[in-house]
């Protein structure tokens, strides 16, 4: 037997991966709490099948969930777990390929037997055959040793197997020099009314964690360091609950109600469930009968003077897009959030990708311009509803909020401001009756005036009809010519209220990329390794896609190359060539998945050695 | 400071005109929209809101551009979605008084859903469904409501499909208060509109419209003065279905099916079926409501339904009140800090 | 030459498992959809319709992913929106037997308004909506059939909304055939799916269907055998509506409701009214489902209505050929040659 | 009184226009027919209000038809009205400022007075004043007139005022020494039920005819040739309906029925009216509850083996959006009709736009390519329809086709072709059971399998989530990847199977015009004249936008400047800059009209006197 040693880590990547039923999700998430709690950097990517609960033992059915923890400032989840838990045949089949060379494997070998290695394709056990021999496999019985543990217990055997991802959790503790205490404090809340299941996890956990103490299985221990960021308090958030605390904070600096219309749709429906919690906020959620009234809803709560947001995924947005036509003609402020999902149709609702920006900025008829914003980051996602809610209420606008989702459902930790360092936002409302028309505008902002219903001496119709100033009816030419170009015009004045992004890197050079949305992490982590290896390369990264930054134009035509990696077929590079006539090239995978690093570090490679 | 803290000038009392808006009505010469807008400019003054509180919306269609003509808040939207608008602003400001104002077209064909979702939720809103049989503002096409054989613009062999009955699918999808009225008879309409418009709950009317252009006389029969007795049968709270020339014929439920019976006024037969609108169940209002367009009986007009069911924005009020006194008033630091938290600390 | 050209293998008598696909079902192990598709094989092989004839058209949802699992032609679509192509691949080829599977979100509230006007239209589709009063797929929202006060993922403090009688609606839209059935009573589902299988015309079956995962146990009243005589009541063509424990009760319609009466199998009343569903009229039908989930009443399964209509692609063939005669079969010649046409001679 | 002379025009533009209820629609239609029956060229602008009989006398109640008549080629219905008849005060206020200089009007002086002035907004009568000094205007009592010219006919005065468009008609008749027996003839049809209809009608009309003539009110009659195009059998035909023809054609020619799916809207209902009289041709007409309905039976049909079709306007298209990209995920024949109108939202529905192109290019989630052709004039409905048809079948895609509200509704002589010169449209079907797999593709075309419900050994799902070739759900990464691609690829192929444009002029120089769609009219006009003034431009006119045609690389490059005039605020010209990366510039308004030429005219000039 080997000596056992413990090394210290700067960062690396665990998957836990088993059927629908075992329980992965919650192992990860309870992984990914007690790492933020050590104060590690960490980034997590749940991976989970379209099938509630697919049938037992099949690929379809594999659940994953990955997380990187480090030392240091990461971004992503990680490329190549570092280690795989693969608590069935199926979800070591699904998963093996993406593990790095020398990888751990620890495998429930209970499970890798008769209908289940058949279930997964494989012929013959990979347990007993070459097959990984390129990794460090650890077979452990995991439901054999789990119902040991848990013998006494009242349950029955159905019920004490449900505990075995509780033994696995506990071995990757110990690997990684994790303490129990918060799970164990978790368990006992989460099942206070169930005192036998109590019992039964914390059995199975500290079975686990013992188990792999006393085996001395692994031949070695790791450690992360805490990572050194910026002091403060911290809370770990996906990007759906970031969204949502975003959205509740603007309502409250605006000295609204927030009203959500909303249809449930993957990956969005988690801001639903989460808002619906906050009634003590003065927060009305409406579960519509369809994305059309959900939409509607929130255009009517906005007119009657709420903050109205929806939040839906692209298949959503379609049947949204009439509605939004409106609500740029009418002039109302609105945020529609758009969790982008695999595409086209129904596509892969599981899945990640950024395939609905040319949707955002044209999928409308007629000239219907809506600023657009992304998210980068599941903490990001707070500043970004609170931008995005200030731009649609200072400009009178509809703001389109894109995030993906992988940005959804991963978790980071934010680092939580304090409330009153965040400004009010102001509204404006129109006070003289006397001078009241409804498409008089604001002359900096270019927003027309609002007068919210219940005040008196402002009676006035909105509509979908092209209107002339007064708010009638106009079939004119020329003045349908010039509300179309006003209304153009109105977007491109948000530039003067939002911050331009920074060049990142030198203002001229060999190659500039040039990224938006959740790639952010990616992109991040490619030029770090780039310039590790002593290459230069510049990074320009948008909030906003939709009035374009005016920044841009200092630098693009700086450099030889131009490179935009998206998960779509290149969709934000037609806007850079359109608008700047460079020869931009993109870097486009549509696999459902955020972008590999290495694959991008490769790319540019290419580029920098031609 | 908003607007809403603005000092209120002093009530007074208001009239027609004062809902008389600067832009004049743009339908036909005769439609029968324009009687609609006169009879709804004759109840507002009396209802005791003040008229900033009073919105209208509508969705796409002649029907649909009321609000323009109404010197309150409107909004009109677009094809068939004015109940999700209406439902947006009736839960972000209960205060207001919501009008909803829809076409057959409108409200039963692409807003078919919206509508029935809306009586199911009984949200506070009064529905005015224009119904004139026929797509009237895009020129003639048979509508859901027009008649099995209309010839029309996209009918020209005869429509194939069987009429929606608005009053049974407001019956079925759960609306508290359900009424049918006629724009030939004002007075009428008055009554009708007045008890819709102050029912707590949505109130579902609809109103049979004469289009001169596309569908003219569809409902003569009921207002011409040789048929409308026979064919009209005006319901009335607490008094048996009367009808007929001589006020000569009632109705009577027989084992499953309503049928004709004479009547005598002066002798009224004591066991006869009177007309209940308060009734919990609405069974027996969805067998007279489908005696419409029967040429067996007359068409029922009047008071279908009213019963008191609390409002969709009621239990969300509750519901605020009841999770702030369970979980104290939201407040943004405490939302902040919950969930998952954890110090990093400076080295 | 078209593929429909070629010729038909001999008939043969198919098994159940010759409507099999190869594709394993996903869905929750103890799901109800489980017994829903076993019945539906067990009735197809006796239907004498050739497998290739039929079609099943789903929307999304857990219930939708039915069509993968049948080996036969099928449309996976999008939510709520499989009526619209149910009807377009029947009006286009009649011969097809289409149907329709949906659940109770994607059929009432993305597509609550395809459904109305399916039922309207008549259009020969077999409908069955699976009803667990809960949204699946999407992880346990409520429904527009779930319960006023239910706690799901979205109403965590419990739904404000009043559900939808799915029967309510089919019934005052017209659909000619209208059921309700069990996922936990495999014969009684046989003989609805049967009869709705056959029916001609719109035939709508609502099957409430358990959801181990959200909503488990929603209809166990209707079938735990503590409960099952009590709270479920099967109607039957002709017979009383007779339930109890000891089949001792029955339902009689007192002036404008239902009311429980004692009965006595053995001396029953002959005043008792009967079921009958082929009653052109659905008031009473409208009055029995109603008492669905009352606690003072039975909830009433099986056929409430079945009667003979028009299909609307009956309809349509019969107008084609009626042109037909009237103006000879469509000839491009012809059609090019009408109007406005002029001749510009050589100079 | 000055002498009577016959003059020969080239070319000559005339404006009816009076209130909704004075039959002008109707009037211009009669004159567009005995125009064409004498054989000339002729383009037509049917301009009417959003409301249906707007309150009489009022400015917004006015409607106009507007033709152009000519000897020579033409493609515009004319910017400039050469003679206006002016029915009521309305009429005259709103038109007036069109009608070039010295141009005739003729006026119904009976309408000037009282309210109808007021309603106008005169404040003097103009007829009095001396405001119209700069036209020569005839003002003629005609509503007396028409009322003496019924003495003794069965009607009362409000159905005798009913006639007064025919006597104007009767007037221009004489104008433009036109016959009054094709009228005539129509007048006996149209109005066979009705006698005293057919008496008065008739009356007016010669009683028009007669007053100009023996009055010798008009100093000059004038006389336009004959046309010398191409020889043959014409039709004269809205848009609307030679795009009807075409896709009863395209289905005849591929053996199947015609299905269309629609939901009426302004201004593609007609189609939906004119298809719905072809019974005897197996078309199936369906008036869907929405829009979405409309697109969603036309998929199913399409599935079991009919020629799908929807047909709508801007707001009908955002929702079928969602729909869309179903066919193009299952990847099914369907051609989707987009009449344009002023947009956004309801915007200006009776008016014409093209700013629905990257609606159709882009608005769906996800990548889901959908190939674009555009219709250029009335007439050429017929073929695009054809075409969009035949391409839809061949590769098994749903295709967009653009047209708008203003080649919908106008009108022009289409050369009647030979039926059986119309090659047949081929259908593959898959024909082998038992390699069959849905998504099997055509080597050539990549378009997939096709097999037809009701065909015995076929038995396959189709949907909306992603699949691999078989058919099955497919969550793989990889295969999402490729299939997107794949998708994309197929698109692009169609370019080997339809005509390339080519280029009008040389093939380099100093200004390329490029443009797309009802714009073509203006064009043409608008370089026939820089040609006549001894100047040079090229132009190139897209029939397809997506793909889009490969034969503009040859050329693009060789031209200093690049000038796209659009009926938008610039769509097509993003997609030239994208892809070229040239600095093409828009010549855009936005003003519910086609373009002017004159304007275009200037602009050319102006980059060529740079
Ligand atoms: C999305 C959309 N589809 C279609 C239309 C065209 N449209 C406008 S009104 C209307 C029908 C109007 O009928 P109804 O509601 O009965 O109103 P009416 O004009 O008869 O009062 C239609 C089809 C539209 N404006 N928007
Ligand atoms: C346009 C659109 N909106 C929302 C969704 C998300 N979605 C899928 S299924 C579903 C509800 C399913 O409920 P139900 O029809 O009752 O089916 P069940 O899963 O309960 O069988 C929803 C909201 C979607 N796929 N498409
Ligand atoms: S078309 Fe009919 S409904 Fe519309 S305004 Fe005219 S008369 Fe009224
Ligand atoms: S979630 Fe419910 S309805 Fe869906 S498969 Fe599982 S048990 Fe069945
Ligand atoms: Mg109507
Ligand atoms: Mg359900």
């Amino acid at each position: 037997m080997e000596k056992k040693e413990s090394k210290t880590l700067e960062r690396v990547t665990i998957r836990f991966a088993g059927d629908s039923g075992d329980g992965m999700q919650l192992t990860g998430m309870r992984f990914t709490n007690t790492t933020a709690l050590e104060g590690h950097e960490l980034v997590t990517l749940p991976d989970y099948p379209a099938e509630i609960r697919a049938p037992a033992g099949t690929l379809f059915g594999v659940s994953g969930f990955q997380i990187q923890i480090s030392s240091s400032e990461i971004h992503t989840p990680g490329d190549q777990p570092d280690v795989l838990v693969a608590m069935n045949p199926a979800a070591l089949k699904v998963n093996l390929k993406l593990v790095s060379d020398n990888g751990i494997l620890i495998i429930n070998s209970d499970a890798f037997q008769g209908r289940n290695l058949a279930l997964a394709g494989y012929e013959t056990n990979p347990l007993e055959d070459d097959s990984l021999k390129r990794y460090q496999v650890f077979a452990v019985p995991i439901t054999t040793l789990t119902r040991r543990a848990l013998e006494g217990v009242k349950l029955s055997v159905k019920e004490k197997d449900r505990s075995k991802n509780f033994f696995a959790l506990g071995m990757t503790f110990w690997l990684f020099t994790h303490p129990l205490e918060p799970t164990i404090e978790w368990i006992k809340e989460k099942f206070k009314n169930r005192p036998e299941l109590v019992e039964a996890n914390i059995k199975a956990l500290n079975a686990g964690y013992n188990y792999a103490l006393s085996t001395e299985l692994f031949s070695t221990t790791y450690r992360v360091d805490k990572a050194k960021k910026a002091p403060g308090k911290y809370r770990n958030v996906t990007g759906n609950e970031a969204l949502s605390i975003g959205f509740i904070t603007a309502a409250k600096k605006a000295h609204k109600e927030l009203f959500l219309g909303s249809y449930p749709i993957t990956p969005a429906s988690e801001i639903l469930h989460e808002l619906s919690k906050y009634r003590n906020y003065d927060v009305k959620t409406f579960q519509a009968e369809d994305e059309i009234a959900g939409i509607g809803a929130a255009i009517g709560a906005s007119y009657a003077g709420a903050l109205g947001i929806t939040t839906t995924s692209g298949p959503g947005v379609a049947l949204k897009s009439e509605f939004l036509g409106f609500a740029v003609m009418a002039e109302l402020p609105l945020v529609v959030t758009n969790v982008q999902r695999g595409g086209p149709s129904t596509g892969l609702p599981t899945k990640t990708e950024q395939a609905d920006l040319l949707q955002a900025l044209y999928g409308r008829n007629g000239e219907a311009p809506m600023p657009i914003i992304a998210a980068k980051s599941p903490a990001d996602c707070f500043s970004a509803a609170l931008e995005a809610s200030k731009i649609a209420l200072m400009f009178s606008t509809p703001v389109f909020l894109l995030t993906d989702g992988y940005i959804a459902n991963g978790s980071e930790p934010w680092l939580i401001p304090d409330v009153d360092s965040i400004p009010e936002i102001e509204v404006h409302y129109a006070t003289d009756p006397d001078t009241f028309m409804p498409y008089k505008r604001d002359p900096k902002t270019l927003a027309r005036m609002i007068a919210l219903p219940g005040t008196p001496g402002f009676e006035h119709h909105i509509g979908g009809l092209e209107k002339d100033d007064t708010g009638d009816v106009a079939y004119d030419p020329d003045n349908h010519d010039r509300m179309v170009r006003l209304r153009a015009e109105k977007i491109e004045r948000i530039n003067q209220y939002v911050d331009q992004p920074e060049i990142n890197g030198d203002p001229e050079g060999e190659l500039l990329l040039i990224s938006w949305g959740s790639t952010y992490g990616t992109v991040f982590t490619a030029i770090e390794e780039i310039r590790k290896r002593g290459k230069k390369v510049s990074w320009y990264h948008l909030r906003w896609i939709y009035p374009f930054p005016l920044s841009l134009e200092k630098y693009i035509h700086n450099f030889k190359n131009v490179l935009v990696p998206e998960i779509n077929l290149g969709q934000l590079v037609k806007v850079i060539r359109d608008r700047y006539l460079v020869d931009a090239k993109g870097f486009n995978r549509v696999r459902g998945l955020p972008l590999n690093t290495h694959e991008l570090v490769e790319a540019i490679e290419n580029i920098l050695q031609k | 400071m908003s607007q809403q803290d603005k000092v209120r000038p002093g009530k007074v009392q208001l009239t027609r005109d004062d809902f008389t808006s600067k832009s004049e009505p743009r339908w036909c010469p005769g439609c029968g929209d324009y009687a609609i807008l006169a009879q709804m400019k004759k109840i507002l003054p009396d209802m005791g809101i003040p008229r900033e509180n009073i919105i209208f919306v509508s969705g796409i269609g002649c029907s649909s551009r009321f609000p323009y003509y109404m010197n309150t808040y409107g909004v009109h939207s677009i094809h068939g979605r004015a109940p999700t608008i209406a439902t947006g602003i009736k839960l972000a400001n209960p205060d207001l008084k919501v009008f909803v104002i829809t076409g057959d077209g409108d409200g039963l064909s692409i807003g078919g859903n919206h509508f029935i979702h809306l009586c199911r939720r009984n949200v506070d809103i009064t529905v005015i469904l224009f119904n004139n049989r026929i797509y009237g503002l895009t020129k003639g096409q048979y509508s859901p409501t027009s008649l099995k054989g209309q010839i029309t613009k996209s009918s020209p062999y005869g429509s194939l499909e069987n009429p929606f009955n608005p009053i049974l699918m407001a019956l079925a999808s759960g609306a508290t208060f359900v009424a049918r009225t006629i724009d030939r008879n004002p007075k009428h309409m008055i009554e009708v509109f007045k008890r819709a418009a102050m029912h707590k709950g949505t109130a579902f009317v609809e109103v049979y419209q004469n289009c001169v252009i596309f569908n003219d006389g569809a409902f003569a029969d009921l207002t011409k003065p040789d048929t409308k007795s026979e064919r009209a049968l005006y319901m009335e709270q607490g008094k048996p279905y009367v009808f007929g020339n001589n006020r000569d014929k009632s109705l009577r439920w027989s084992s499953n099916h309503f049928e004709v019976v004479p009547y005598d006024e002066n002798n009224p037969d004591k066991e006869l079926m009177v007309h209940d609108e308060h009734s919990l169940n609405p069974t027996l209002e969805f067998g007279l409501a489908s005696l419409s367009d029967d040429p067996n009986f007359p068409t029922p007009l009047g008071i279908f339904r009213d019963v008191a069911v609390d409002t969709y924005e009621g239990l969300l009020l509750k519901q605020i009140e009841f999770v702030k006194q369970k979980k104290g008033e939201g407040d943004l630091e405490k939302l902040f800090h919950s969930g998952n938290t954890f110090y990093i600390e400076n080295k």
